[in-house]
Parts: structure tokens; C-alpha cells; sequence
């Protein structure tokens, strides 16, 4: 539709693929001045933009909830479908069925997926659907005006809501025990890293879970949160800096979002300071730097360590956690035709008239 | 001996659930069915896996009449459990056929009794190994009444092949019982009950076939594309249907699927990935039962309201709440009506027959993506799950209607000046693009809230009132896609009658019977779609007295009936019942009668 | 000038939401309804955080009559983006007030201008601080309208007073802009509109509340023990309430509590905790709105089949779907009434003022109890989020009925003989035992699946029918529970207005109206719960023709009614629509004299 | 009701609460002869009889499934609700606030709790609900006949199912990422270990999850999975033996269903073969016995990689894996009158009348 167009005649500079940033964007946010969650918006533009992204190769979805209203604040010319409150997997599954070539590129927040979505959000990681899931995470219901969410921290004390009796859920956690096949954990505040996250995450075949703590600047800013801005930043213990090399810096086909490019496997061990590529699924490459220690991506188990130490010793954890470059993403295991199958036609959707004589044949 | 009764009475076995019977059942069913009787059979089974009573209930009618009817001119109890009971439960004058190495007390001198050595004649048996032998001891009881009543044994080879898919193995096997069975019966056995089967030709070029199958065949021919489920009876054999025959009918050359079959994690995601997939383009299909239903209820609410289509199957089985799982009932209809919270209108078609699943199973595809809406398709248990006699399945005489989506040429020409939700031809329908479309006008954003026609969000008083107003238009549009109800119409009819669904042979029974036993004719109205369309209308007002059969305890069609037909309320008169079993005519007789002699 | 227009005007005022302008519209509320003028204030606010237009409209009118109208009088501008709109939207001969800063063409001549410079008297204070300016500044328009129209400002402190719970600071500070507001424009405007207010008498003895607020304090003196629920607009406030006076009323002298109320995870798991807690002898509750009852289906439909009580608030907004989260409807009367796959019967309170939210708030529980079965109470979003005039709430004037429970002593005297489900007397209740009963006979085993009067597993068809026949009964006796219509007869009426809920007011005033204007004289039927007892089927028999006004837009009530009084279903003329805005008298006088006319 | 009661005149032996093992029972099972779940439903009978429990004090509670059905098969005396598929969590979430003396016993099975119950299970255990939550774990939906649950193995094929794309549910694992504060895997066919862990879980104060490998014998016998019987027993890894003691031999009140004594604390660091004894808040114990090595089930992290050593290797391990004794539950938090809260009467439910002129005056 004619909002969804680039402006006419802007003459701006244009990425790989020939779009102006302009192309990228969306809608002006109606979420409060500072929320952390605009500035995820703005990095999803930028990322898309810088990764030579087509805008109509992907399909956004959400919940409801602040941060689920964001889909409608960057890429206009994608599609979207802000759905139902904790059930944007289940949609974001059979859209993507449509076209198996598009990717899908959702948005939640932690009420909309770790509380009412908490199965749905744990069975798009089993099925790994090939997607960006962001978790907007501020440990509030922002648009209900300030509940506890079920990363609430137990003792957290709000005004109007007493004290969160319950244990926090830990999205980075829940998504490693899903075995989902990328995770990280970011913080809004840092948009460099956010950037280049999204970019390697935009270029992974399956589900990318990326949890970022976006302080809720109207409901939960108070000092004893994780998920305020002052706290954040303050706490913030970055795991890596991410930098993301689009494997081909020519046009891209319409077919992929991602540059494809031969594949750049993965070495082994690291040491302190070391730079290490990890190899996506098209060719492209995320390449890591270790800041603090030999943290290998590809260790389950050594993502749950860092996490619970991040837990014990009250500090976040920001990077990338896990990545298991290799699953195939759901519509790969479907074995199906070449063309979209939104886009096949009725003499393929239809068996051939002989069909039926031997379809009754079976019927005694 | 009385008068020989030919074709006219119902089998009933008796068997502990899990023990293989339904081999045997369906054996003696297809037997009768190639014999050329017109027959049903329907299986009265409890919700479990081992070991409760279970029913198999065969009607063989002559003149075609093949409701269930409560009373069993023949039982076969092969269950001490239920051994009592099965006894009392036969007709007078019927025969009680068992397994002889149940030891109770048999206390009727009004039926014919024969005992059976089933153990003795299975043991007896070396070729049988024993862990098959609880499974083929079902087959002397075939063999006995294929004996007693005249049931042809190469039919019942013939139903064997089918059933083992050929397999020789266990064909001998069982045939060899089978006649083990009728020899013991030839020399041990004396007939002193009427009842016999003779063959007829009234079942030729029919086929038999069980609702979920016809409904997923029907699908697959309406080019069903995704289909996403949870587990639940009586759905689940549907999509496991589709599992079976996507493959074998819907591959390409390659080896490659035109279609993607998920089981989701329960309903809430299988109505969530049906509405993904459906906005997406896809012909997106789900089936479920009352209690998914329930749990879709807020995605069907936005499915409604974002425009999106795609088809639900609710086999009904007896509610409210988990209530009788494997139990038929209408129960769902005034839930599906109101299907969500606020004002919604529901599409639904209502099959009446095993060929009508096969014809809604495509066709409720293109209802849905003309009316871009969910179309709701109510069967129940009784046609999902039992076997049915039934015309075989048409080939669709109308190409697909895919609605009306725009692709990129389609962007092109109109510049990309378009509304995801502007009423351009007048009819309610909007037109849609779907995700992959590459035009860079294609893209809109979809949301449950309130939207103007160009997609966008809005909190407009009249905004949303053009919105809600256009829905409405719709859904009188919908009128026009849908099946036409079937009238039958005789001279000199007292009252009319309307019914859906698989209480057709009930009625078609009940009227039969109001007219030759009681001089009461009556016209038929066979509802096939709500909304109602003018015939539907006409028929009522046609009528001063109209009574609405239903399987359900609230007459919730009546209700809706009334609704949309205020002027003539009062002529709308309830026939309700629903106690899980399928229905009976003399259910229906009785109460019309009872009304009639007011 | 013309003639002064006292106490009978509108006054809205368009904020970007957000922006604090709520303390600001309820003083200026809080102190008209001190000054003894009826008053209503509705908050019309888009569904977001900061930013987007939003609006507040006080109805001031000397006769009481305090539905919304369409027409602003006053209107005052503080938002450059509804700017235009909202100098469009004064009705002529209206006055508009506005904050000079917003530089946009002003192009009616028809109507009082009047600029504020509302940011320059804020700088200009040098005792507010920076980061509280934009906060205070709508103080200025409160003390500017205070010293157009005639606001006692010793009213606005008192507003001030309660709003900062006797806190000085604020109040000192609030107060200083209002005086400033005040002063400068006595200094500097002229007045030109014909708009006062005047002191009255007519605000004595009320109090001034929300539905949400109310319905939270009846349940706690309706001793709610146990209350789960999930944040949702326009519900949450019920909850919060809840979370807010409990420990202030219902804690022991220890301290301790007797009760808990449990966020939970969404509202499948809100009402599966209530059912639980229900089942367990407590008082239960939940509220939530339109996607929450949506989700709460399935365990409605078990609470129902398994005689279970709990009480669930559903303050509706605008549906289906998502709709408009932060507008009023009544649109899930048609839903609830059918809520659950299967045959199901709602028991529905309808309270139609904020002193029956809260007497509805404990009786809901007697009700509950008795009955054994949810009970549903349709409040929305105009009751539960604005503020209204109330006649002061009332002490429970009956004990408490907890229902039928047998404890450790009358399990003793039956000698352990009693059945969960048997109808011992008559009326379709059963007894029930609560667990904790540490008697060995007092536990039984509750299900969703068929079970008899003893509470075992059974699929027996007439087992199934003897409990929903019982249900039915139980439905019946409900009525004497609930309750009555409140009933307004006058003589020569032409015909009768059934009505329910929050548009009490605006029926009222169209009453007034007609009768005045047109001479049309009507009785009034205010329902007060469904199933319809036989006072509410009297009042339909009685009238010609009956006008059922409600703010959906397919007649929801209307079609329930008619489904009960065929014989009077033409008689039942839907006045249905809904636009998401508080209803206004004049959309009932209009729609009524349209038919009336015809 | 009559039906529930012990049969009358029987001279049976008793327990140290006055009850025979008669006392314990319940209905005859309906399931498959040789279902994992029966065996299961006799340990708790014993369990129970053993431990002293008195029956009223418990609370039984399942979703829906043949492993739902044994709430039935067990217990006459104790009340029960069968409540819906997947969402027995809520209920008795609920349910247990009526009474807070009593603990509730909630039978579930992997399509109730994995499937469509994951988002209840996980917040039943962030709240540490004070209830047994047994999983019965079978890989398949036994009462729907035989599709895939969310536990069956990826690549695992059933008849008519074909195969299953999706990588399995661990019970353990989302318990412990849960913080679920006693986590146990255990095997149907090894009937003791079942019963003593059941002893030790019945003690526990908050949510014991107990996931038993509980063979479908009608439709998942095959040898590819985990969940038969003949695959069990060879694959089964025990990880110790625990064996149960009573604090108290005599008679108990009936306030308390478990033997009320003294706290035993658990002593710090095991070496092989040692015998460590876990305090549980009622003052029982339970006595754990390393086989393999020094297990300490008080680390979560190292019950992760136990049970990531065990999936990598393609075994199960079973026993204790992690307990988290001193862990208020639920009912604790909410500072509840002694009384419980479904005996409370009117004059403490209704505030009294003076209190009404107050709160109308706070109405302006
Ligand atoms: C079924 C349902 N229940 C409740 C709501 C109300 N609701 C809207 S947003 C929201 C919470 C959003 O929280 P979160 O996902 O954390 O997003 P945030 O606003 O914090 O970004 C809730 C409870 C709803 N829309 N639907
Ligand atoms: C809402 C809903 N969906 C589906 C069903 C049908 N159903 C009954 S039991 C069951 C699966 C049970 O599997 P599991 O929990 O693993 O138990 P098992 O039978 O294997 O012990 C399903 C899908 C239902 N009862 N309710
Ligand atoms: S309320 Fe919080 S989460 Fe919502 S837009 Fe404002 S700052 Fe963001
Ligand atoms: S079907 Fe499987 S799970 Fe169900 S009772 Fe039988 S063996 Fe047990
Ligand atoms: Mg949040
Ligand atoms: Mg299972």
C-alpha cells in the first residue's frame, strides 16, 4: 500500500541491494520518549540496512504489549502480524510455511512470552522455526501499566504491585534448555552490539533467540531492577563484541535476504583476545572477539555456567551465548517443492481427476 | 419356527475394549455391505484402551434405513463384564450368541441361546501361534453367524483381502478360523431363531467409508496446503487421514510435498499456526473436538476480525467440558455461532452425509478464502468415526476459488494503489496480498484492534463501526457461497422438519414411519450452512408447525433459528436429545408424536 | 451576550495521553461534584502509554442526567495534535480554551476564544521544578476554567486534598498554578461563552467512585478468600483494588491474612486456580476482559459441568478480538451466555450502577456458592475505569450463604452417607464435602467426564441425561437467587425499555427526553441478571412493543430474549451500537423515535 | 462417600497412623495390563502407607491422559480433581490455598505437562507449588493412541505417525531451569527407587517433580526409544540408591501427613560411595547413596550436566538430582491466618459494619 512506499525521488545512499535507509523504516513510535525498546527498533533498521536485508523477504510478527507494538515502527515494506497476546510462535510457524524463503522477524516481550507464552515460546525452540525472536525484556507488563512479568526478580518491591513473590524466568536459560540453536543476551542500551547480534542472527537458518534487556523507562526503572537503564549499563558484563561480515557485498537475489556465500567453518579453541568466526548456515560469518574468556558458542552446557554465574554473582551476561550453526530450520524437515507453496497453482494443489476412481476403489 | 425375517434386524457384539474385535466387526459389516444390504454399524466404545465394555452395533435394513436402533434382534457377548447386561439387552425372540467359557447365569427363555467354544476352537487350532490367539478368537464369531444368518463366506474373504491390504498370511489365518467357526456351528448348532440375511443388489456402486477419511480426502482434493492439529477424539483419525493420503496423492513427480502437515502442541498453536498459514496464502486447515474448540475460541475471535481464512473441523462429541470422549453429539453449534468474545457472525456448513464431508472438505476452501473468514465445518462422532454406506466421493465440479489476492502483476497495474481492507466491488470481501509477494506496495500490517480500510490502526468511532457494518455485509454476501439447504417437499404435509447432519437417516426413517404408521406426512429440510439463506427462510414460513431435530439437550439450532426468525418463533419446535448415542427414528417419531397428539 | 447556560453543559478536554492531565480533569470533577452539581467524567484514551490524543469529558447537568454527550461546549486544547479536531468538535456558541504555544490557524468565529498561556505561568513560578513543569502545567487550565465558568476554588483544594491524601507539598503546589491560572485570567479574559457553574444541593450524601474500586471492596465484604487474575484494561483496576484495600480490611489484629490474591501466568491459568480455589471452599474470583474470557472457555465449561464455584468479572471492552482495549462495550453478553463447547447455561449479573458493582461484588458469592457454578458479572470499561456519582455503598444486608457444604460433624450424623452429586432436595443442588474434611467418607473424585449422583466415572446415556436435566433444574432454581429487574412503570406508556448495565444513565434521559419533546411515555425494565425471571418475561408480555438498548451491534440481549419469549420475539426491537464510546441519550431518543415514527 | 472407605471388620496390619494398606488404595485401574503407569500408582500406594501419610491430608490431582486416570487407582480417601489436558497446574495451584496443611499429588503425563501443559508446569515450579508433580513419561499420548508427544525422541517413527521432526522435551532439565526445588528422574520398572524417592518428594516442602520413564505397552514399545521397558532396564543409569526413613515410628496427628522430627542437615562434600543424608523441611530425611560418584543434588548446574552427559551419551540417569530443602513454598509466602483459609467463618471473612462509613468516606 502507497505507506509502505519509499519516498519519491529521495535521492539518498542505497546499500547492496539498492534500498535507502529510508526503505527500512516504519511508522513514528508511539511508545514513550526513552524506552528501550525504540532503540531496538531503530537497530533492527539499521541491521536490516547494513545486512542488505530485502524488506519484503521478511515477515514480522508479535504478541501484545509495548514491545510487541514495535513491528509497525521499522520495515513498512514487510509484512506483519501483530497477533495475540503469547501466541506469536504459533502464528509465526504457519506463516512461515507460506514461503518458506522469507524469515520471519518477531518481536515479544517478557510478559508476552515468558508468562501467558511461556509453551508456545519453548515449542517454536524445539521445532527451531526459522526466525529472529526478540524478547523485549523489562521485567514489567508496560502496556498494562506495570505488573510484574515473569522476569520480574523475586523481591522486587513496585509501588502499586507489593513485592513479586516468584522466581524470575530466565529467557536465555529457557532457551537453552529448548536446545533453540542461537542465543544471546544483549542489553537495548548497547546498540553497537545489538546491531551486529541481529545481523548474525538475520543470517542464521532456525530460530535466533535473542533476549535484550530493554529497560521499561515509565513502570520499572527503580534502582533495585536489573532492568532499568543505570542498573543495566552499570552491571553490564559484555561476553563478546560482535561484528558482522555480509559475505558479498554485491545485489543480492530476490530469493534470499541474506548475502549467500561459501561457507567459513568454525575453528577450534580459542585463547583470551582471539578473534573467531562462527560459520552461518548461507556462507555469510559472525565473527566473535573474546573478551574475558575462551567462551566456545558451541557449548550448551558451558552457556548454562555462565549464566548461573551470572545469576550467583548478580551481574548480566551480554553476548552470544550459543550457536549451533548446523540444524536444519522447520520448513527444511518438510521436504517440500521448490516453488513457495503459497504460490503453487490449482494443477498442482489438486490431484488429477483419475485420482478419485482409485481413491473410492480403497473405500470398503 | 416363525416367519423367516430377511434383512431386517440389528447385530450387537459385546467385547472388552482392546481385544482386537473390531477386525471381526468390520469383517461381518463389509460382508453384508457386498452382499448387497444396505447396512450400518456403529461402535459404542468407552474412553479407554483395555478392557471396559464395548459395543459394535450393526443394523441391516432392506429399504435402507440405517440409523441405529436401540433394540438387538441379535447379540454376540464376548465380555463376562457385560454378559448380564447383553443378555437382558436382546429383543424378544432375537438370538444370544456367546462365548462359552463365560460361566453366568442365563435366566431368558424368551430368545434363542447358543453357546460358542471360542477358546476351544481357537486352541484347537495348531497353525495359530499363541500371542495371536486372544486377537483371531474374535473370527468364530463370524464364522458361527455367517453360519446361522446366511452370510456369504467369500464376502468375507473378500473383506479380509481388503482388510490386510491382500496380505496372505493373515487372510488364511483368519479365514481359517472363520470357518472353523461356521463348521462348528453346522454340526453343533441348531437354528431356532428367524433371522437371515439374503443377498440384494441395493449397495452397488457404493462405497464405505467413515467421515474423517472422507473429510481429509476431501481436503486433499480442495488442495489443503497446511494443516496443524492436536491430538483429540474423535478428530485425531482425520488428520491422520491426511497423514496417510497426502503422500501418496499429493507429491510431485520429485518426491517433493505441495502441502506440510505439523501437530502442534495443542490447540491454542494449532488454530495459531492455521491463522499464520491462512494469512499467508495457504488453504490452512485444523481439526478438533469441543474441548479444542474451546481453546481456539480467541484465535478464531481474530481470525474473524483480521479477515483471515482457513477451515476448522470440530467432530463433536458430548459436552459441556471433557464430558463422554467418545460420544456423538450436536452439542457445538451455539458455542460455534458465538465463537468469541464480542459481536461475531460464524460461518459453518453442517455435512449430512459421509459424501457430503468428502464435498465440504474442498469446498469449505473456497468459502473461506472468497469470504476470507474461518469457516467452521460440524461433523461429530458418529460420521468421523463409525463406517458409512455412501455414494463415492465426486471430483469437485467447480475450479478452486482462491479469492481475491493480488500479486505482483496485480500491484503493478493498479500502481500500487491499494487497501488491504477497502470494500472495492461493494460485497464486504477487501482484497489481500500475501507474504512473498516482492512488490514493494504489497506489505500491510495485520492486528486484532481496529483498522481502517488501508490497514492502518485506528481508535475512530466510525472507523470502527464502517469496519464491524462491512464484516456484517460479508456475511450476507456468505449466503451466496454456500450450499443450499435439501428440501424434500410431499403433498399433504402436516408439518416440516429440519435436521443437519448425521441425524439424516434417523429422520428419513422417522418420516417413513409418521407416514405409513401414523398418516403423518411431513416435508424435510435438510440445513447444510448457517447463515441462513432464503430457501431456509421460505421453508419455515411454508410450515405451521416446524420441529428441529438435534443432538444436543438446549435445541441450540432451534435457538438460533428463532433468532434470526422472530416472526415465526413460536412455529419452531425443539426435538433435543442428546444421551452419546446416535440417534434413533424412534426417538424422532415418538417425539413428533407426541407433539402431533397434543 | 446571550442568556447564561447554568450547570448544563459539556466540558472535554484533549491531552496527549500520558501527560498528567488526569489529576488535573478529576479536580476539576471531584470539585463540581463538591460544589453539590451532578457530575460525570469519562476518560476517552487510546490504547497506549504516552503520546497519542487523548480526551476527558465531564458532563455537568443540574437535572442529574450524566450520560456522556456528543457535544463539547467547553473544549480546552492542550494537545497540538488534536488541535484541529478539537476546535472543529466545540459545538457553536462554545467556548475554547487553549495553550497559546500550539501556533495553528484558529478559523471559527462561532464560538469563545480563549488562549492560555499555560507554559508561561509555569516558567514564571519559581518554585516548580524543571522536571515537574510539563506535569503542573494542566493546573493552569484548571485554575483558568475555575475563573470562567465559577468554580469554587476552595472546592478544587479539597480535590487537591484527597487526591494527595492531605500531603502538603503537592497540594501547595498544585494550588499555586491553579490560583496563577485563576489570576491571570481574571486579568486578562474576557468572557464572551454563556457557560456557569452554581453552587447546588444535589451531590449530598454521595460518594464519587469507579466500578472497579466498588466490585473490589463488595467481594471483600463478600469475604473473597482467593483471587487470581492477569493484567488486562480495562480489568486490572478490580484486581489492583483488591491488592490495595485487602490488607486494610480483612487482616487479623496478628497481621495475618484471610486471603491471597495470585497474579497468574494468563488467564487459562486465572481461572484454573480459581476453579481450584472454588472447589476447595473458598470464595473465588477472577476478572479480566474480552481475550481473557475468550481463554477462560474451557475451564468455564468445566466449572459448569463440575458444579463448582467462582465468581468472574468480566469488564468488558471493545471486541472481537484485541478491538479497542481502551473502549467500552457491551459485546460479550451472546459469548458468555454460551461459554463452553457443548450444552452449557450462564448465570450473568448485570449490575447497572457503581453501588451494584459492589453489592453484585459480594453477592456474586452467595450466588456462587448456592448454586454451585460460576457465576459471570458483565460490568465494562465506562463503569470500571471513570468516575461516578454513587449513592455511598451499602453493609451486606444478609448473612452470608456459603451453599451447601458438609463438614467432619454432618458427615458424622449421615454416617458417611452422602453422594457429591445426588439431588437430595429437589432443586438440583447437591451437597458438597471440601478437601481438608479429615472425615473418611467426606472425599469424593471431581471430573469433567460423565459421573453419577455419586461422583463415579460413567458413560451411561441415561446417567448422562439425569445430570444435565439436574443442571437444568439447577438453572431454574437460580432464578430465585438472583437478582430482580428494576422495574419503572408510568401511566399511558407507549411501549417498554429493557436496558442494562452502564447505559442506565443515558435510558434515563432519552425517557426524559421523549416524554418531554414527543410525548412519548415508556415503561422500563432494568435487567439485572440472566436466566430472565418471570417479572422480565411479565414486562415483555405486557408491552407492545420493547426496546433493547445495548451497546453491541448485533442486539446480543435482544437475541437471548427472543430465544426465551418466542411468542413474543417481534416484539423485541434491538436499539444495538457501539462505536466504543459511552453511550449518549440521544442514539436511544433517535433510534426509538425512528421506529416510533415508522 | 461410602465407596472410599476401608472395608469394614478387616483385621489388617497397620501403620504407624492406624491404617492398613487398604486405607491407600483405590479403584481398580482401568488402564492396559502392564502400563508403566499401574506400577507407578502401586508405589504410591505404598509410599504413602509407609510414610504414615494420612490420605485426607492429600490432595490428588491430574490433567487429562491414561496417566491422568490413576488419581483414581489410588487413595479412596483422598479427594481428587481430574481436572483439563494440561492445565492440573493452575488447579492446584489454587486448590492447595484452600487448605495449607495439605500437599497435593499431582499425576501427569508428557503430552499433559510437555506438550500442551509446558507453560502451566513451568509456573507451577517458579511459584515452588507445595505438591508432588509427577510426570509419567511415555513419549507418546497413550489415550489418544499413540501420536508423538513433546518427549519423544527426534527421528523416533511410530506406525502411523511416521517420524517425529522435533527435538524432544526433558522434564529435568525445564525443571531445573525452572529452579523447580527437587527434581528426580526415575524409571517405572524399578519399583523401590520409585517408592523411596516418592517418600522423600512427599516430605518436601514446595514442588517435587518427578519424572518417570513410564512405558506406553500398547503404543511405544519399540526398541528405538527411550521409553520401553526393555530399553529402559538396559540403558538405565542409576544414580543412587535412596532409601527412606520415617523421623517418627508413633501414631501422628492429623495435621501433619508426614512424620514430623527433628532436622537432620546434610553434611558438606561427598566422596564415592559415601551415604549423605538430605534434610527436608519436616525433619525427615532421606539418605543418598553416591554409586557413581560424588553427586551433590544441591548444585542445579551440575544436575545439567548430568543430565547433558547423560543425552550426549544416550543414557538415563536416574535418581535425585537436585534439592533445594530450605525453600519457603507457595502457601508460606502470602503471611496466611492459622486457620485454614476454606475453615474460616463469616464474622472473619466479612469486615465489620463501622468499617463500611470509613471506606465510603475514602470515595471522592
Ligand atoms: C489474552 C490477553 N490477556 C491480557 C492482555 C493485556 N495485555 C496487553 S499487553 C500485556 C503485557 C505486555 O507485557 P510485555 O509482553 O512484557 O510487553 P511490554 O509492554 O512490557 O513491552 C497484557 C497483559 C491481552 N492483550 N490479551
Ligand atoms: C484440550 C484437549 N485437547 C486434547 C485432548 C485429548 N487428549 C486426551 S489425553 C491426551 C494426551 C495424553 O497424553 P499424555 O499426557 O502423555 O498421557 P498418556 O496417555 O500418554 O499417559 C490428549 C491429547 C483433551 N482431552 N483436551
Ligand atoms: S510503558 Fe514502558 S515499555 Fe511501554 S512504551 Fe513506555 S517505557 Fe516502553
Ligand atoms: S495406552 Fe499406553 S499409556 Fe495408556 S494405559 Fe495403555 S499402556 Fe498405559
Ligand atoms: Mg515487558
Ligand atoms: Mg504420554
Amino acid at each position: 500500500m502507497s505507506e509502505a512506499l519509499p519516498m519519491a525521488g529521495a535521492a539518498a545512499q542505497v546499500n547492496a541491494v539498492g534500498l535507502s535507509k529510508n526503505d527500512y523504516r516504519g511508522n513514528p513510535t508511539t511508545l514513550c520518549q526513552g524506552c528501550g525498546h525504540n532503540s531496538i527498533a531503530n537497530q533492527i533498521i539499521a541491521a536490516c540496512y547494513e545486512a542488505n536485508v530485502v524488506p519484503e523477504k521478511i515477515v514480522k510478527f508479535s504478541g501484545i504489549g509495548c514491545s510487541s507494538k514495535s513491528p509497525t515502527y521499522f520495515l513498512n515494506r514487510s509484512f506483519g502480524f501483530n497477533s495475540l497476546h503469547g501466541r506469536m510462535p504459533s502464528l509465526a510457524t504457519g506463516a512461515l510455511f507460506g514461503d518458506y524463503r522469507l524469515k520471519g522477524l518477531g518481536v515479544s516481550g517478557d510478559g508476552d512470552s515468558a508468562s501467558i507464552g511461556m509453551g508456545q515460546f519453548k515449542h517454536a525452540m524445539r521445532r527451531n522455526v526459522n526466525m529472529v525472536y526478540i524478547v523485549e525484556n523489562n521485567g514489567v507488563y508496560g502496556l498494562t501499566k506495570g505488573q510484574f512479568s515473569a522476569t520480574a526478580d523475586k523481591g522486587l518491591e513496585l509501588k502499586k504491585q507489593g513485592t513479586n513473590l516468584y522466581l524470575p524466568v530466565d529467557i536465555c536459560m529457557e532457551a537453552l534448555a529448548s536446545r533453540a540453536t542461537f542465543v544471546a543476551r544483549l542489553f537495548a542500551g548497547n546498540a553497537k552490539q545489538v546491531k551486529e547480534v541481529l545481523k548474525a542472527a538475520l543470517s542464521h537458518k532456525g530460530i535466533a533467540v535473542l533476549d535484550i534487556i530493554s529497560p521499561c523507562v515509565t513502570f520499572n526503572n527503580q534502582e533495585s531492577s536489573y532492568y532499568s537503564y543505570s542498573f543495566g549499563k552499570e552491571r553490564e558484563d559484555p561476553l563478546h563484541d560482535i561484528s558482522f561480515h555480509a559475505a558479498s557485498e554485491g545485489p543480492q537475489s530476490t530469493i534470499s535476504y541474506v548475502p549467500p556465500k561459501p561457507e567459513i567453518m568454525l575453528e577450534a579453541d580459542m585463547v583470551d583476545g582471539e578473534i573467531r568466526e562462527v560459520a552461518l548456515h548461507d556462507g555469510s560469518r559472525i565473527v566473535l572477539k573474546a573478551l574475558d574468556k575462551d567462551y566456545d558458542p558451541h557449548n550448551r552446557l558451558e552457556a548454562m555456567r555462565v549464566l548461573e554465574e551470572a545469576h550467583a554473582n548478580n551481574y548480566l551476561v551480554t553476548g552470544l551465548l550459543y550457536i549451533a550453526p548446523e540444524s536444519p530450520s522447520l520448513t527444511d524437515l518438510y521436504n517440500l517443492v521448490e516453488t513457495p507453496l503459497n504460490r503453487l497453482t490449482e494443477q498442482e494443489l489438486r490431484p488429477a481427476p483419475e485420482t478419485i476412481h482409485k481413491i473410492n476403489a480403497l473405500m470398503f | 419356527m416363525t416367519q423367516r425375517i430377511v434383512n431386517d434386524f440389528s447385530i450387537t457384539v459385546g467385547t472388552p475394549n482392546g481385544s482386537g474385535s473390531s477386525t471381526a466387526n468390520n469383517t461381518i459389516l463389509r460382508a453384508l455391505f457386498k452382499m448387497g444390504i444396505p447396512v450400518s454399524g456403529k461402535n459404542l466404545f468407552p474412553s479407554n484402551i483395555q478392557g471396559l465394555p464395548t459395543w459394535y452395533t450393526i443394523r441391516v435394513n432392506k429399504d435402507g434405513f440405517i440409523a441405529r436402533r436401540a433394540s438387538h434382534e441379535i447379540m454376540v457377548a464376548m465380555n463376562p463384564n457385560s454378559f448380564t447386561r447383553d443378555l437382558a439387552d436382546v429383543a424378544p425372540g432375537g438370538a444370544f450368541f456367546y462365548a462359552d467359557d463365560i460361566k453366568l447365569p442365563i435366566n431368558r427363555s424368551d430368545i434363542s441361546i447358543y453357546p460358542m467354544p471360542v477358546k476351544q476352537l481357537v486352541r484347537s487350532n495348531p497353525e495359530i501361534p499363541a500371542n495371536l490367539r486372544d486377537l483371531v478368537a474374535n473370527m468364530v464369531y463370524v464364522g458361527i453367524l455367517a453360519h446361522m444368518i446366511g452370510i456369504d463366506i467369500e464376502k468375507i474373504k473378500l473383506a479380509l483381502k481388503f482388510h490386510f491390504k491382500n496380505k496372505e498370511k493373515p487372510i488364511a489365518l483368519n479365514m481359517s478360523m472363520v470357518k472353523a467357526g461356521a463348521e462348528w456351528a453346522a454340526a453343533n448348532l441348531t437354528k431356532t431363531d428367524p433371522f437371515y440375511v439374503e443377498p440384494m443388489n441395493k449397495t452397488e456402486g457404493l462405497i464405505m467409508a467413515d467421515g474423517n477419511t472422507a473429510a481429509a480426502l476431501g481436503a486433499i482434493y480442495g488442495g489443503v496446503q497446511f494443516a496443524s492439529w492436536y491430538p483429540i477424539t474423535p478428530a485425531s483419525s482425520l488428520a491422520e487421514s491426511l497423514n496417510e493420503y497426502l503422500p501418496m496423492l499429493r507429491r510431485t513427480p520429485e518426491g517433493k510435498n505441495t502441502f506440510a502437515v505439523v501437530q502442534a502442541e495443542d490447540e491454542l498453536a494449532a488454530i495459531g499456526m492455521c491463522v499464520g498459514a491462512g494469512w499467508a496464502g495457504l488453504r490452512a486447515m485444523t481439526s478438533t473436538s469441543g474441548p479444542g474448540m474451546s481453546l481456539m475460541t480467541e484465535y478464531a475471535g481474530l481470525a474473524y476480525f483480521a479477515e483471515v481464512p482457513l477451515v476448522i473441523w470440530d467432530v463433536q462429541r458430548m459436552g459441556p467440558s471433557t464430558g463422554l470422549p467418545t460420544r456423538t453429539s450436536q452439542g457445538d453449534v451455539a458455542f460455534v455461532a458465538n465463537m468469541g468474545h464480542g459481536d461475531i457472525d460464524s460461518l459453518i456448513l453442517l455435512p449430512g452425509s459421509i459424501k457430503e464431508c468428502f464435498e465440504f472438505g474442498w469446498r469449505a476452501f473456497d468459502i473461506a478464502e472468497r469470504l476470507q473468514t474461518p469457516v467452521y465445518v460440524l461433523s461429530d462422532l458418529d460420521f468421523g468415526m463409525n463406517q458409512w454406506m455412501s455414494e463415492p466421493f465426486e471430483y469437485p465440479n467447480v475450479p478452486m476459488d482462491r479469492g481475491k489476492v493480488l500479486w505482483e502483476e496485480d500491484l503493478e497495474q493498479l500502481k500500487g494503489d491499494w487497501g488491504r481492507y477497502r470494500d472495492v466491488d461493494g460485497d464486504g470481501i477487501p482484497y489481500r496480498t500475501l507474504p512473498g509477494n516482492t512488490h514493494p506496495a504489497s506489505a500491510y500490517f495485520t492486528r486484532g484492534t481496529g483498522h481502517t480500510p488501508e490497514a492502518r490502526y485506528s481508535e475512530e468511532p466510525h472507523v470502527w463501526v464502517a469496519k464491524m457494518e462491512r464484516l456484517k455485509k460479508k456475511y450476507e454476501t456468505a449466503k451466496q457461497y454456500l450450499p443450499r439447504a435439501v428440501i424434500q417437499k410431499v403433498d399433504g404435509a402436516k408439518f416440516g422438519i429440519i435436521a443437519f447432519g448425521s441425524t439424516d437417516p434417523a429422520v428419513e426413517e422417522a418420516r417413513a414411519y409418521l407416514e405409513q404408521e401414523h398418516g403423518l406426512k411431513s416435508d424435510y429440510l435438510r440445513l447444510r450452512a448457517i447463515p441462513f439463506t432464503e430457501d431456509v427462510s421460505q421453508f419455515i414460513a411454508e410450515h405451521e408447525r416446524v420441529y428441529v431435530v438435534e443432538i444436543n439437550r438446549d435445541g441450540q439450532l432451534q435457538q438460533l433459528l428463532s433468532i434470526k426468525h422472530p416472526q415465526h418463533a413460536t412455529r419452531l419446535v425443539p426435538i433435543a436429545y442428546s444421551d452419546g448415542l446416535p440417534p434413533t427414528a424412534q426417538w424422532i417419531w415418538s417425539a413428533i408424536l407426541e407433539q402431533e397428539e397434543k
